[in-house]
């Protein structure tokens, strides 16, 4: 069940992971941009993990545990990806003010997000950010809501979709964010941003898992 | 990595609280979230100026807090834009009722962030404008980037719009003079040797022994192109040429000329670029009338240079000279 | 080696050019032989206040030329003593026939060098005082060595007798005050990175990945001995820790604490040091009423940094707050 | 003949054995100083040639040519080494204001060297400085003058004095200049100033060989 101890479940797999991935992204980001997205997004999960402990009573709605990231990753990241993540997290937070998700609301959680991110960035698809990787998810959700999958499945075919939605980054050329200073010597390496919003959405796969 | 620090994680905080016990006359310093004000609050009536954003570019921006330049100063973590929640305070801070205007390299985290910030001070009905500085020529502005970097113009921009506004210009006036000031500055910058983010712990790129990047950013973002070594005379042709063609100077205008050290380069090698960089403008049929060479805008250890001019009129020539008393600028 | 310089012969000429150009309102440049003035000369019945030494070291001493600290600047080589025929001449310009004071790093060749000069400016009338600088407790200072260095307690000296001088004391008054600086301030460095000399072209000494140098000259000298790298904490304790015991400082006094960049280390990681320092001096009940953080003596691009104390009186506190102008200086 | 055109080949070849020693001079320093003595006696060396083409007409003492080199030295070279040699010379020609010299004379005009380096030094054999090679060579000079040997020989045995002087620095521990701020860490290499001596004084062996 997506409801909220699934959410709360999600955010502390995807710090583990950011941890865990922390190097890479960085690495990532120290060849195209200014190495920190790594050290950004961790300093920022680690705080979400920090307020979510201190958090009581538990939330009730799936949104509440969307909107404590949102504000702390605002607060805490910095940089492009903190405004983007935290606008992404904020509009999926409105879509999802319910105590458990179904197909049409992991829909409007995902499409939340990437409204959020674009409305914030101005980025379109093929810009080498992580609006690749959040129009994937969003499409995917939606062909797979539409073909009547199930909310887990849904979640599944996005967070599959992000993932190559980020991989597709690599051999673009970047136009928007810090990347684009370079030019075509943008092109080679996967975008940090895309990868982070791929791991973020098969954290939220792996939950489903653990919750069962 | 040797670095003069403790936990990397702790070095801004550990820095600002060096910084303010030195400078306790001229600033405050707030943590959690983490400005800098000027010492005794803002100025009544005046308005106020606001700049910030990622650390390792010191003295930028908390070294310029002071009479007649900046009301507060947003550092954010290492080469990472502040967070809005540091930036709404410190706007609020600023404004004695006149206003705030915020300065803001263009970047992308740091333009996002200032964003967020001004609507939430708006809704706290604080008037607040924004100057964005993009000086870098070393950048296209083209529908294909985030557009041109702010570096070290910035310097210059918030020099001249401080001294506008402690001499009682409004809110409107204010930004105008900053915008002007923002129009007419153009800068490019070169790398000879990179420099190592602390909790990254490598360098951000990597040069041969006899390469230099030339159009480099302030946090090691690859510029233009690699270059042979070359000497300074050549390498400050490299930059120049861009900046002046992009302003369009023409004979009989008069600048600023500004030579900024990365951090790592001996300020002598600063005055040695300056002077190619003279004696080329001179040979334009233009008129260097102010000058400012020194590490304003660094990158941490950076080795490199970078090579600003602001095309000046009257007013922005006499803002230029009002005096200031900053940890940074003096006179 | 990568540097913004042409020839390397000509490296100390084409900075010295610059840097006039920038500061054509504080001093004159004059060539064969090469020293910096004062501009529009000597202040009558004012004392004279020269110093000098091997370039590399910048903004040390040209930039401390102007109202209120140094009338001329003479600079070698590339960390090598002036000549003579250099220094005699900056002595007769700046003596407006009140005497000189020269101001002298305790190196040998900066002593014989001085002292030569001296000896010629005597033999033409002029009064010379000399006063050597020897804060760096890093050297034994004992029959087995040249004696201690002068090094970053320059600044104090010359700042201090050029307040002295500036408020009308005489001769012998001034040199007095410089001499009670010179026995009342201590200092001690670190190297985290060599430097190259221009026409050397290799690093002064190599250190490994993992060592540090305590008690480095700023010629690139070694010092005391190799460390492993600690942090910033644990470095400005092994820095502070013989200052503070060589001046025998107790509870009680009052001191100005100067933590001195090397040229190569971010202004951040200096705010650093000074921030442990200073915390360190309060918990032995030492009150730091005076600061000054910056690169001021330098070693070219070296990574490093050093810490100096002065003890201060009533009078020395208000000569170090007294105005001064210059490019380096400015309150 | 050690007379006046032997003076000026002598300065000929010490200019050029100088200029061919720099690096080796200057990674002397480096070790135990501040590695300049090579470019900074290059400097004064080559200003001291040229000062001596421009020289119309020929000087008619020995002394002449040495008090060129002094003053030329004290105004080109700075540093530990500019006073000292220059102060050097400046004694040496005070002792030879004759056409040629004689045994005596060359006694005179390395003792006259000696004196220079002390009086302005204040140094004593045995702390690692260039007196450990003129005092070597004086020495010798004084010794061979009172067996009764020729100018030549007088000469040559100063500059071999002069030479084991030099390597006898290697072992010891320097107590005056840069070098003695490294305290035991100086011994291990020679110093720099005493292997410019013997540099000299080998160039004035050389001299007279040209001269046959
Ligand atoms: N305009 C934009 N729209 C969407 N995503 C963007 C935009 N600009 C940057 N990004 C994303 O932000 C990521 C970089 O984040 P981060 O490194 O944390 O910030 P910064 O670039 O300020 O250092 C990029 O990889 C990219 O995915
Ligand atoms: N007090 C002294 N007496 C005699 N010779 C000295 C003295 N101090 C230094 N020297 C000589 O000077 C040499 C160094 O000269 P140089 O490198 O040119 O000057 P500096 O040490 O100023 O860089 C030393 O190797 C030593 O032989
Ligand atoms: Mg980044
Ligand atoms: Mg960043
Ligand atoms: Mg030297
Ligand atoms: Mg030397």
């Amino acid at each position: 069940m997506l409801d909220v101890s699934w959410a709360v479940r999600w955010v502390r797999l995807t710090a583990e992971a950011v941890g865990l991935a922390k190097a890479e992204l960085t690495e990532l980001d120290r060849r195209i941009g200014d190495g920190d997205h790594g050290e950004n997004l961790d300093r920022g999960y680690r705080a979400v993990v920090e307020r979510l402990d201190a958090l009581d009573p538990e939330p009730e709605n799936v949104g509440d545990v969307l909107k404590l990231i949102a504000t702390t990753l605002m607060s805490k990241v910095g940089g492009a990806s903190g405004p983007l993540y935290g606008t992404a997290y904020l509009r999926a937070a409105k879509a999802t003010a319910v105590p458990s998700l179904d197909a049409s609301a992991v829909v409007a959680l995902v499409e939340g997000a990437l409204d959020g991110v674009t409305a914030r960035g101005k980025a379109v698809p093929g810009e080498k950010t992580m609006v690749d990787a959040w129009q994937a998810a969003a499409d995917a959700a939606a062909a797979a809501a539409h073909e009547g999958a199930s909310a887990e499945e849904v979640l599944r075919r996005a967070s599959t979709a992000a993932t190559a939605g980020a991989a597709s980054t690599t051999s673009m050329v970047a136009t928007k964010g810090r990347a684009s200073y370079l030019g075509d010597r943008s092109a080679g390496s996967a975008d940090p941003g895309a990868t982070s919003t791929a791991l973020i959405l098969d954290a939220a796969v792996r939950a489903v898992g653990e919750g069962r | 990595m040797k670095k003069l620090l403790n936990d990397p994680q702790n070095a801004v905080t550990e820095s600002l609280e060096g910084f303010t016990a030195v400078h306790a006359d001229l600033v405050e310093l707030s943590l959690d979230p983490t400005y800098v004000t000027r010492a005794g609050g803002p100025v009544p009536n005046k308005v106020g100026l606001v700049s910030g954003g990622g650390s390792g570019h010191e003295p930028l921006h908390a070294g310029f807090v002071g009479d007649g330049m900046l009301d507060a100063a947003v550092p954010g973590e290492m080469f990472t834009s502040p967070t809005p929640d540091q930036i709404q305070p410190a706007l609020e801070a600023a404004d004695s009722g006149a206003g705030v205007l915020a300065i803001v390299k263009n970047y992308t985290g740091d333009v996002l962030n200032f964003e967020m910030a001004v609507e939430l001070a708006g809704d706290d009905d604080h008037r607040v404008t924004t100057v964005l500085v993009n000086d870098d020529v070393a950048v296209e502005d083209s529908l294909y980037t985030a557009g041109r970097r702010g570096v070290a113009g910035t310097v210059a921009v918030e020099k001249i719009a401080g001294a506008a506004a402690a001499r009682g210009d409004d809110l409107e006036t204010v930004t105008a003079v900053a915008q002007r000031v923002a129009d007419n500055v153009r800068t490019m910058g070169v790398a000879l040797a990179p420099c190592t983010v602390p909790h990254v712990g490598r360098p951000g790129f990597e040069l041969g022994d006899d390469e230099i990047e030339i159009g480099i950013g302030i946090h090691g973002e690859p510029g233009r192109r690699r270059a042979p070594v070359a000497t300074a005379d050549e390498i400050t042709d490299q930059l120049l040429d861009p900046v002046v063609e992009d302003l369009g100077l023409t004979d009989g205008e008069s600048v600023l000329l500004f030579v900024n050290g990365m951090g790592g380069t001996p300020l002598s090698e600063l005055y040695v670029v300056y002077r190619r960089a003279r004696s080329r403008l001179e040979g334009l049929g233009v008129s260097v009338s102010r000058s400012l060479v020194g590490n304003y805008v660094t990158s941490l250890e950076m080795q490199g240079a970078s090579v600003s001019v602001l095309r000046l009129d009257d007013e922005t020539t006499q803002l230029w000279d009002a005096p200031v008393r900053t940890a940074a600028l003096h006179w």
